[in-house]
């Protein structure tokens, strides 16, 4: 089956980054595709690689760009939010992307499913 | 039953304006999805229907306000704006209260819709 | 002390979570998303009719018009930015999140 | 369909809006903080009973660990995130924020 | 009555733990202030008391747990520690079901305590 | 009388910032001192100068920069919330600066209120 994500909040202030991560990874283990997490609202903020969490705890926008190496799934931030919140191409993790809601109208289209976590 | 490229997307607005930015926002993720031609549709659910209050200044806070933009929607061709009875009632609401026309519905009606949706988005 | 709302009644317990540690004269100021408890004929019309027995009420002007509340419950005092800073003056701050 | 709720429900009104649009056999599964509607004795359980009615309901186990919470309603399943994509591959979705 | 320069600072915890960041980024703030040696405190109402619930293993979700952190604030003299007894109840949740010693209060008495206080922080 | 104001959501998606923002202006307006503005949580994020919101919106990183400059407020970020969140000394528009929860403490101590704004 193929899978879409939206992803409405920015990384570590909520936990929907963490669960959207933890139902990708099963989706991926168990066959199904991951075609594209989009980011929208503060979730823009989970691209960002200046990020540095504390050592012993997970590295947000890292792990989305793994997920893009390894996977192929797309990391998708809009651009009309990420404007709004000072995310733009300089800070982008590599492997992720910003693009317009014309995006994720596709990503609705083309998955069987497409998947919201927020607050 | 349908086209099969078509898909029936429904967009659920459940936060009041300008506390949050979500039906906002939500709102320009409906203007740019009606230009694919979907079946898309609103539902105004819980404080979602203070969206749609009448007589909204914003001025005094600077912040944008956006309840004009629903009317629009119609040159867009998204005409399927529902709200929920029961959310309008306990706000003390009625429809002459809200700027744009939409088709009250009781709850069950608005959940068998939810059932009939390929995607379902929460703003 | 004064206390702060700035969320709907409908939508979090805030308010509801506020009264019961309210001390009788404590005023309390509606902001933000908070102002529709202050709606006449709402479902929280009696809740706020509770507050208002022993509390002062106030509720944000700007914050009413931006959301198009006119008929608010009688009792209630519409304050500008300025009346807030006020309140912050004559109060220390309790800010229900 | 399946429902999917992560907040607690004595904090917002999620769990009480979803139930007014749930309809009888679509299953809801409670996420993040919204696992503490199945633990058991808690304000919602009447409420939750009344769900268990016409709907299965799901807990999503990582997320119980993560709170402490060993007793839940009799009834309720606990999955894991495997379970999640199952309950997801096998129905539409509808994310209650 | 007490040192002028010392200042009555309660933290006031309201939400779960782990759904959002809020009672962990408080805890981190507490940790600092009790440097300052005011006279803090803290006092967990509604979802709040949840964040000391027992048997807390976050590692399922990936996320750091601190529910143990409470435990080390006594190092800290950060000794006021109240619960409101009806967020307890409610949530079929005792004393005994808590990582750490608490004195569990009604809210009238939550409420006079606030009244005391010089600045108070919701997190 | 000298008024600290603590701010623990990002711009544009919560009111916190323009409320927290109309308060502070309106104090000074008054002839109170508005000593700082301490960003927590999500907060941080008020002081990227990478935001670009549309033309006709508020620039809410720019404004706080400006009352800095107008009134001397002190504009901080926390240093642990801002590196979990990619803020750092790169991205901060001029006036601002990341600090300690220290310096919050210091404000708490110094000021006559302490004002919390969030979600």
């Amino acid at each position: 089956m193929k899978i879409g994500i939206l992803l409405k909040e920015g990384p570590y202030n909520h936990q929907a980054a963490d669960t959207a991560y933890k139902f990708a990874e099963a989706a991926i283990r168990k066959g199904h595709t991951v075609d594209a997490v989009f980011l929208y609202n503060d979730g823009v903020a989970n691209v960002t690689k200046l990020m540095d969490p504390p050592q012993d705890d997970r590295h947000i926008s890292s792990r989305w760009g793994q997920l893009h190496k390894e996977h192929g799934v797309e990391i998708l931030a809009c651009i009309a939010a990420s404007k709004r919140r000072g995310i733009c191409d300089d800070v982008l993790i590599e492997g992720s992307e910003i693009t317009g809601l014309g995006n994720l109208t596709d990503i609705a289209i083309r998955n069987d499913r497409l998947l919201t976590f927020g607050d | 039953m349908g086209n099969e490229n078509v898909k029936k997307i429904m967009h659920v607005m459940r936060q009041a304006p300008h506390g949050t930015i979500y039906t906002y926002e939500g709102l320009e993720m409906i203007l740019i999805m009606a230009a694919y031609e979907q079946d898309l549709s609103l539902v105004f659910i819980g404080d979602g229907v203070y969206s749609l209050k009448k007589n909204q200044d914003t001025a005094g806070i600077g912040i944008k306000g956006f309840a004009k933009t629903f009317m629009a929607l119609d040159g867009y061709d998204v005409e399927k704006l529902y709200v929920d009875r029961v959310s309008l009632e306990e706000r003390g609401l009625g429809e002459e209260d809200l700027v744009v026309d939409v088709e009250v519905l009781e709850s069950s009606e608005i959940g068998s819709l939810m059932k009939e949706q390929d995607v379902i988005i929460h703003h | 002390m004064l206390h702060t709302i700035n969320k709907s009644p409908f939508s979090t317990d805030s308010l509801e979570t506020c009264i019961r540690f309210l001390q009788p004269g404590d005023p309390v100021l509606f902001i933000e998303d908070g102002v529709y408890a202050v709606q006449q004929a709402n479902r929280f019309s009696e809740t706020l009719a509770g507050v208002m027995k022993n509390n002062p009420v106030y509720a944000l002007g700007p914050d009413l018009d931006a959301r198009g509340i006119s008929n608010i419950v009688e009792g209630v005092s519409s304050i500008d930015y300025d009346g807030f800073v006020d309140l912050v003056v004559e109060h220390q701050v309790n800010s229900w999140l």
